[in-house]
């Protein structure tokens, strides 16, 4: 049975937990003129989380409940993140919301729950807790998809993230299953140890298989990232935003659980799959952006062209590969953050800023904007000295010292083809005469546009940390 | 010595001058042109600093700093320079002080972003000169294409976007090969320190490889023969201050890069394929030199011409192995690396004063057709002055710099092979005529149009421009010897370093 | 005389490929969708409790709880989505549900 | 004992006076610049003669060093300096002394063109660089000023720049000297290769070690090192000296201004190319081949375009084709290498040839910058001085028996004769046969100059506008006159030297080892030696003249000239209708213009378009943006992937799902 010390390894949840519900009873008693107050608190709660991740942070790995919850130095940094991701998501979209009458209570609750859903995933310690953590995140999200109930997009959007989620974790599930008979155990370690004496290889390698399927799901990797150009579009933007920065980190933990600490010693099968799909993320991800027109939409497909990044790093399945994976998507969750909270600022009610074409000449309009924006189009673009840069080339060497060369030349190129939308966006903004009828001013907002701020400098100024976070990354795992 | 960090500052001084012009707005454009004179100058005599205490005896690599950046990967922040980056970074920081200055009421819209652009892109150049790091290096060469961009992009001519685009992909196209050549170094070196590269013994197959890998991306900035065709758009485009960089510096950006990585890195490839450089230059110089005689546009004109001048320093860069390792020839093998330098800091004054002086053109009859000129010799007898004088030095005409790099790698190519030296010097003629062409139909003769034949007098800042330039021009051409004495020794090393095989 | 472990799981992997049938082949309702999620759950429920009861591991067997938990809730989010999209698009119809595309 | 410093301010001197000329010009206006330009190269005169002096009565020793150091690579260590012998000195004292003369010529021949401080900044620079050149010590040196002299001349010959032909010619002169050039650094690269140094003294002195080296430059076929060496230099000089096929831009170097025409394009800068090769002959000793190609190169030259200048009509070209034909005398000189005679040509050529164009700058100016000889004639009477200098000048250019041109070419004739190597009898029929030509033009253009009835009228009806070549031929607006003193100085004090100077220097420069050194002869070419065996003083060769051949030939060809152009032209038209094809070919000069202008201009500008158009704008842009054009259209493609329907996304996940079991089938099963 479990000791108080499980408790407190688990503190940070528990804590969410309850926070969470709580801001839901809060907001109960609040009148919409008082909102702001929930804001804040939700706010607040989340810095509290951080300080309680990072303080109880014992120096080496513990496990709780019998090894089905692992706190460890990776399950950190992912959490760590994944909260200033949600914090960043809150402020920016404030405003957002509000112009959308949206500004309600359900909001901040869902978006904990499913933080908190994302902070069991990643320190899971079996097949069972992996699952809830996964549903615990995704249900949540799926309703945060349809939060704009008058709008038709938004709805469309959530079905199919739901209907394909669903479809996702019911495969995972199956794999789980499958993974289970052969190896008699749901703890990742134990299924670890127990794959040297497994007489099921086939059945091993067979759930294999579906559990690649959940995670390239989860990362949005070709041929499994069907609904993410969809549900960026079709989300109200913050939750887009959300979406895009948040699944991905989740996804790192799941993949590392799974794959590393579960099927390790498959590693040989899993990582040429990991392998496959990178390639066709990155061809299909960057050759269709080339030709989108909505912001949101471009801004998908190269999510997936860079969830190929991520893979080149996963299919060199050693301590480097995995540190490079997670500063990749740590970098990649702060830059989408960026790019996001730019047309947030600009959307105004009833006017989302989400047509590349909004941003004509947005350098007249407001240089400092611009200049956000161009940061992160850069930065995505994997320009020097932007910290997409300095992840792009840990993620490049990563893949060339797993022998995985060829992989990292079709990386570069599709990098070359990647670079055509990058740049149009910055033509339009910098080169184009602005439209008269639009007129882009960003909101007066000062938490946004100093939170905005921040996040974009700190995109220049982290290329001279990556060696200090990148240090922390193979800290993470154990180099 | 001193512990003050000169190179870290040289760097960094002018990109934090970037900022404060930024902070300056476009509401006070003065404000903004005077802070950037002020930061160039700065930056300029922080250079000459910077020569006073490289002690030219030893050579080598002075001055370093060495800070860890990502222990991760090995890869440090790593700054140094030898005689030959010294003389680019002076090259740098003197160039741009005139580029601020020539761009001062020619400039109109976004005032302090083009200056800020332009602090950017001198600092990121400067990087480039004294990063021993090869990542640091690489993080330089590409850094620069940003502000270039936007450079072109927004004050840039009618074509500007398809021009600047161009540039940008195109060159993006060669350095990212690069970059997985540096990779793949690293995956074998374990470190991206330049100085261990240069020794780490890489087998001849891993040379080839690299050496492709570097010579593409080299190969699009200088740009050689045949993927040189984003300069002539690029300049075309591009407003004055922004074609005088490129052609001044950051053309130079690639050959520096065949110095300090082909060279010494793979230098058994660089031998096994020497050939093939060569014949890109030699086509380079002929080929070029003929497209250029036709170009209907002035600032094409120089363009093209820039990528047969750049063939030189190409040329005299990779006859060294012939000359020293099959000749076993030291003497002319410095004689043809020191002539490719050579080249390289009068190209970046020649070509610079050229497109300056299209850019005075420009100011006063916004076109470049060479037609909508002619009879500057009596409309604007000194500007006329000066454009003979360029022109003269484009031709490499003795007394002016331009004559000094080509004399020698001339020469030293001749030892290597007759022929290399004939087509080599076919660049006096088809030069002459592009060149002095030119000039009989824009300062000879008569003014075709009203317009031109009532253009106003230079102002005394054009004037002051092209003086200097001129001075710099002519002082390189009567007396170099400082200049190569500055960068023998560092010649030297680098071809003694060449000389030893790696397999 | 009892049921060999095989005829579960082939029971359970015919269960999961209908689902999945069902899942692209319908074109109609996206109801049907949820009951073809539903019947997915299921199978995988299937194959861990024969597993369970074989291999002796109750684990298993406590995993199908939280699966039926979590299924409940999952449908109930997925009808609320499917109330909404009839609210807005007065049709559940899968074929036209292409607003978002390309 | 020859000081530095003096040299530095024999050179420098000019320099500062063209740059206070140039730069200062409206500071120090026009008679500032003038007095500045005249006093600075007045001062180089004075040292030239001193130099002069003391190197030959005042046994100063050759002097020999650098000034500083241009280039320095490991060993190999380039300077600018000086070296002085008595072929140097020889080369300063005329330069400077023709270069003063035309300084005062032209105070009269500019004084109404607004250019007037220009062209002395001009001129100034151009004696500069002529010394430059002079006084090289090492072929970088030699090099440098022979490109500055190049450029001064296009400068000079642009100088009218409004003038469309002017900068034409100009463009024309400065390229083909650059083919010239090109042989000339190609030169001194093989120098470079051969000796590690470009040092003259270093060379020289290692020059016989060139015997029996070779260089292989087409596969298998070694070649004499010095055979190419010697010829791509004499490429240059035959850029510099427009000796065929590269003279075609000095009859058009005649756009300029008279006063450069007789300094730069006769005097001076022309005679460049002669003075190289001389002072490379220790080189051209040691190739047979240069030499006999030299040789034959320059009889060609100097029997041909004396033939053109026969049909000439514009004054000065007449003279210019002389020029030519005259340099060739020099050439075939240097091949045969009797180099002193050579260089005493270029020195009785540079008096001479100069007075001629100073004189035909003086009719010019009175006939009002009309330069056809069909609308002069008859000035005999009215400008007394030119009249008399020019016969003076004619007559030394003829090498009337006593005139200086007489000591030097009958010398160059005789030299041919003893010649043995290869090429010799054609060289000696040409220069033999040059000399009728010779008298034929130049008393030709005598004879329509100033003697008959004159063929231009005087109107005065369109008042005081100057440059008359706006008005129709032969039409002045006022009566042609005598020029001034500035005009007849020069023309006096350049005719002294025309008559005189032959009986002087014929005996020293000829027959004695009077360059000590400075031309190294082989004892099996040394022509010169062989004759002054038979050379028993100026007297007895004065005499002696009047029963060569070439006398006699040079007579007939004064009886043609006088014959048919005093007494009656029409034989002249008759002449020219029955022999019209040679008429026609030497009117057109051998066609070698044009096909040189189609050829190589018209040639290489449709061979750019090609280049541009095919290779740039076709092939490789078409690479470039084809490639971008296919990632827009494949995006296009791609995206209709995304149908928007569930079921093929769902259907999409099943197949990746299926296609991964295959694979992990195909592969992964073990």
């Amino acid at each position: 049975m479990f000791s108080l010390n499980d408790l407190l390894v688990i503190l940070p949840e528990l804590y969410l937990t309850a926070a969470a519900c709580l801001v839901l009873l809060f907001d109960v008693f609040l009148d919409d003129e008082h909102r702001d107050a929930t804001h804040w608190v939700a706010i607040v709660v989340m810095l509290v989380a951080i300080f309680l991740v990072i303080r109880g942070q014992p120096p080496e790995t513990v496990t709780a409940f019998g090894g089905m919850f692992v706190r460890d130095h990776m399950a950190e940094i992912l959490k760590v993140t994944v909260l200033i991701a949600t914090i960043l998501m809150f402020v920016m979209a404030r405003p957002w919301l509000k112009d959308r009458k949206l500004f309600i209570g359900e909001f901040y609750s869902l978006s904990i729950f499913s933080v908190l859903g994302v902070m069991f995933l990643v320190s899971a310690g079996s097949l069972v807790t992996v699952y809830l953590g996964l549903e615990l995140f995704s249900l949540p999200a799926f309703a945060l998809v349809a939060l704009n109930r008058e709008s038709k997009l938004s709805s469309e959007a959530a079905i199919k993230f739901f209907v394909l989620g669903a479809l996702a974790s019911g495969l995972l599930l199956f794999g789980m299953s499958l993974i289970y008979g052969a190896t008699g155990t749901l703890d990742l370690h134990a299924i670890f140890a127990a794959i040297g004496t497994t007489q099921h290889l086939h059945l091993l390698q067979f759930g294999l298989v579906f559990l690649v399927v959940g995670i390239g799901f989860e990362f949005g990797a070709v041929p499994f990232h069907m609904w993410l150009p969809d549900v960026y579009e079709g989300a109200p933007t913050p939750i887009a935003m959300y979406i895009s920065a948040v699944p991905k980190l989740a996804a790192i933990g799941l993949a590392y659980r799974l794959l590393e600490t579960g099927l390790g010693p498959l590693a040989g099968d899993w990582r040429m799959m990991l392998a496959i799909m990178a390639a066709l993320s990155l061809v299909v991800g960057n050759v269709v952006a080339i030709a989108q027109t909505n912001f949101k939409r471009m801004l998908a497909y190269s999510t997936i062209s860079h969830m190929g990044f991520v893979f080149l790093a996963l299919s060199n399945p050693t301590p480097e590969g995995y540190a490079s994976a997670l500063f990749y998507a740590v970098c990649f969750a702060l830059m989408e953050t960026v790019a996001f909270g730019v047309i947030l600022a600009l959307s105004r009610k009833g006017f989302d800023c989400d047509m590349i074409d909004d941003l004509k000449g947005l350098n007249q309009r407001s240089p400092w904007m611009a200049g956000m924006m161009a940061i992160a189009m850069f930065s995505l673009a994997g320009i020097p000295p932007l910290w997409g840069f300095a992840a792009k080339v840990l993620v490049l060497k990563a893949a060339i010292d797993g022998g995985m060369l060829w992989l990292a030349i079709v990386a570069i190129i599709c990098a070359i083809i990647g670079l055509f939308y990058y740049l149009r966006v910055v033509k339009v903004m910098y080169f184009d005469a602005p439209a008269e009828d639009v007129e882009l001013s960003p909101k007066p907002d000062i938490a946004l546009r100093w939170l905005l701020s921040i996040n974009a400098l700190g995109l220049i100024a982290m290329i001279g940390f990556s060696g200090v976070f990148f240090t922390w990354c193979q800290h993470a795992f154990g180099v | 010595m001193t512990t003050l960090p000169i190179l870290s500052i040289l760097t960094w001084l002018p990109c934090a001058g970037a900022i404060l012009v930024l902070l300056a707005g476009n509401a006070r454009p003065h404000v903004a042109r005077w802070l950037t004179l002020a930061f160039t100058v700065i930056t300029f005599a922080l250079s000459l600093v910077m020569l006073t205490q490289y002690r030219i005896g030893p050579g080598g690599f002075q001055l370093q700093e060495n800070l860890r950046w990502i222990p991760g990967i090995n890869t440090s922040y790593h700054l140094g320079v030898d005689g030959i980056s010294v003389a680019l970074i002076i090259l740098t920081t003197f160039t741009s002080i005139l580029v601020i200055a020539g761009a001062w009421q020619v400039i109109k819209t976004h005032v302090h972003q083009y200056m800020a652009a332009m602090l950017v892109l001198e600092g990121l150049l400067i990087g480039v000169f004294c990063a021993m790091d090869a990542l640091l290096f690489y993080l330089f060469f590409e850094a620069i294409l940003i502000p270039m961009f936007f450079l072109i992009g927004i004050w840039g001519g009618p074509r500007r976007v398809y021009a600047t685009l161009k540039f940008f992909i195109y060159t993006f196209f060669g350095s990212i090969f690069f970059l997985i050549g540096l990779l793949y170094m690293y995956h074998r070196a374990g470190t991206f320190d330049l100085q261990t590269l240069w020794n780490f013994p890489f087998t001849m197959k891993e040379q080839s490889w690299l050496f492709f890998s570097f010579l593409i991306a080299f190969a699009v900035k200088t740009p050689m023969v045949p993927v040189h065709t984003w300069l002539p758009d690029a300049h075309v485009e591009a407003p004055t201050g922004g074609s005088v960089i490129l052609a001044a510096i950051m053309l130079k950006v690639g050959t520096y890069g065949f110095i300090r990585f082909s060279l010494p890195i793979v230098p058994d490839a660089s031998q096994h394929f020497a050939w093939l450089i060569i014949v890109l230059s030699l086509i380079a110089i002929i080929y070029i030199g003929y497209v250029a005689l036709v170009q209907p546009d002035m600032k094409k004109l120089v363009a093209y011409s820039s990528i047969a001048h750049m063939g030189f320093v190409t040329l005299g860069l990779f006859i060294v192995y012939m000359l020293a390792r099959q000749m076993h020839d030291i003497q002319t093998a410095q004689l043809g690396v020191q002539g490719a330098v050579v080249q390289m800091i009068s190209h970046g004054f020649v070509s610079g004063a050229l497109f300056t002086c299209i850019g005075v053109m420009y100011d006063r009859l916004h076109t470049r057709e060479i037609a909508a000129y002619g009879g500057l010799a009596k409309v604007m007898p000194w500007f006329a002055a000066f454009w003979v004088l360029f022109a003269m030095a484009n031709t490499g005409l003795p007394g002016t710099s331009g004559f000094v790099g080509e004399f020698m790698v001339i020469l030293s190519s001749f030892s290597a092979n007759p022929w290399i030296a004939l087509f080599a010097a076919y660049s006096l003629i088809i030069g002459a005529g592009y060149t002095l062409w030119l000039i009989k139909r824009i300062v000879w003769g008569t003014a075709p149009t009203k317009e031109a034949a009532s253009m106003p007098k230079l102002n005394a800042r054009e004037a002051w421009v092209l003086t200097a330039f001129a001075v710099a021009v002519l002082a390189m051409g009567i007396y170099p010897w400082p200049l190569m004495h500055l960068m023998d020794s560092s010649v030297a090393q680098l071809v003694t370093h060449v000389m030893t095989s790696k397999i | 005389m009892s049921i060999p472990l095989s005829w579960f799981i082939v029971f359970a992997t015919v269960l999961f490929c209908i689902s999945i049938a069902g899942i692209f082949v319908n074109r109609k309702n996206v109801i049907v969708l949820l009951m073809c999620i539903e019947l997915m759950l299921l199978a995988v429920n299937t194959n861990f409790v024969a597993f369970s009861r074989y291999l002796g591991n109750p684990g298993g067997q406590v995993f199908v709880f939280f699966i039926m938990t979590v299924a409940a809730a999952e449908s109930a989010i997925g009808l609320a989505i499917v109330v909404l999209m009839f609210r807005n698009r007065r049709t559940i119809n899968v074929g036209e549900i292409d607003t978002l595309r390309y | 004992m020859i000081s530095q410093n003096l040299l530095i301010v024999l050179a420098g001197a000019p320099l500062v006076g063209a740059l206070i000329a140039g730069l200062l010009r409206n500071q120090v206006g026009r008679a500032g610049a003038a007095g500045i330009a005249i006093v600075s190269v007045a001062l180089s005169f004075a040292l030239s003669c001193i130099v002069f002096y003391q190197l030959v009565w005042g046994g100063a020793p050759v002097f020999n060093h650098d000034v500083y150091t241009w280039l320095q690579v490991g060993k190999l260590t380039i300077g600018i300096g000086f070296l002085v012998d008595r072929l140097t000195a020889l080369m300063l004292v005329v330069v400077t002394f023709v270069s003063l003369m035309v300084h005062i010529y032209t105070i009269g021949y500019m004084r109404e063109d607004p250019g007037f401080q220009r062209f002395f900044s001009y001129i100034a620079l151009f004696t500069f660089s002529m010394l430059v050149l002079v006084l090289a010590n090492n072929f970088l040196q030699l090099f440098v000023g022979w490109e500055l002299v190049g450029l001064v001349s296009y400068l000079l010959i642009g100088f009218w720049f409004e003038k469309p032909s002017a900068s034409f010619a100009a463009l024309k002169a400065f390229i083909v000297n650059r083919v010239g050039d090109f042989g000339f650094i190609l030169g001194i690269a093989c120098v470079l290769y051969a000796f590690h140094t470009l040092d003259y003294s270093a060379v020289f002195a290692q020059a016989p070690s060139l015997a029996g080296r070779t260089i292989t430059v087409v596969g298998g076929h070694p070649w004499s090192l010095a055979t190419l060496i010697c010829l791509l230099l004499f490429v240059g000089a035959c850029g510099k000296s427009a000796q065929v096929p590269l003279h075609v831009w000095l009859p058009d170097s005649m756009e300029g201004p008279t006063p450069i025409s007789a300094l730069i394009h006769a005097a001076t800068m022309v005679t460049a190319g002669v003075f190289m090769v001389a002072r490379m002959s220790p080189l051209f000793e040691m190739s047979q081949t240069a030499l006999s190609v030299v040789l034959i190169v320059g009889a060609t030259t100097a029997f041909f375009m004396g033939l053109v200048g026969i049909v000439q009509n514009d004054i000065k070209r007449v003279i210019a084709y002389s020029t030519i034909s005259q340099l060739g005398y020099m050439v075939t000189a240097l091949g045969a290498s009797a180099y002193a005679a050579g260089i005493f040509h270029l020195m009785t050529h540079a008096f001479f040839k100069a007075l001629l164009f100073l004189g035909s700058g003086s009719v010019i100016m009175a006939m009002h910058h009309g330069q056809d000889m069909r609308y002069m004639g008859g000035l005999r009477k009215r400008m007394p001085i030119t009249y008399l200098t020019m016969w003076a000048g004619s007559l030394a250019l003829c090498a009337a028996p006593g005139f200086s041109g007489f000591f030097s070419k009958d010398q160059i004739i005789d030299a041919v004769g003893e010649s043995q190597i290869f090429g010799h009898t054609y060289a000696y029929w040409c220069v033999l046969l040059g000399v009728f030509v010779t008298a034929l033009y130049t008393f030709r253009m005598l004879y329509m100059t100033f003697h008959g009835k004159p063929r231009w009228r005087v109107e005065h009806s369109h008042g005081d506008d100057h440059g008359g070549h706006h008005e129709q031929p032969g039409v002045l607006p006022h009566e042609p006159k005598e020029q001034s003193f500035v005009v007849t100085f020069p023309l006096v004090m350049l005719a002294i030297p025309s008559i005189m100077i032959g009986w002087v220097t014929v005996k020293p420069l000829l027959f004695g080892d009077w360059f000590q050194g400075a031309i190294k002869v082989l004892p099996a070419h040394d022509v010169l030696a062989k004759m002054a065996e038979e050379f028993h003083g100026t007297v007895p060769m004065f005499w002696h003249a009047f029963v060569t051949p070439a006398f006699w030939i040079a007579f007939a060809g004064f009886a043609v000239a006088t014959y048919v152009y005093q007494f009656n032209p029409k034989v002249a038209d008759r002449a020219a209708r029955m022999f019209l094809p040679i008429f026609k070919i030497l009117t057109r000069k051998f066609w070698i213009d044009e096909v040189y202008y189609n050829l190589f201009a018209r040639g290489g500008v449709r061979l750019g378009r090609v280049f541009w158009k095919g290779g740039d704008a076709g092939l490789i842009e078409g690479t470039v943006n084809g490639s971008a054009f296919v990632a827009e259209r494949s995006s296009r493609v791609f995206r209709r992937l995304q149908t928007g329907f569930l079921y093929h996304y769902a259907f999409a996940m099943i197949v990746g799902l299926i296609l991964l079991l295959g694979g992990l089938w195909y592969w992964g099963l073990r």
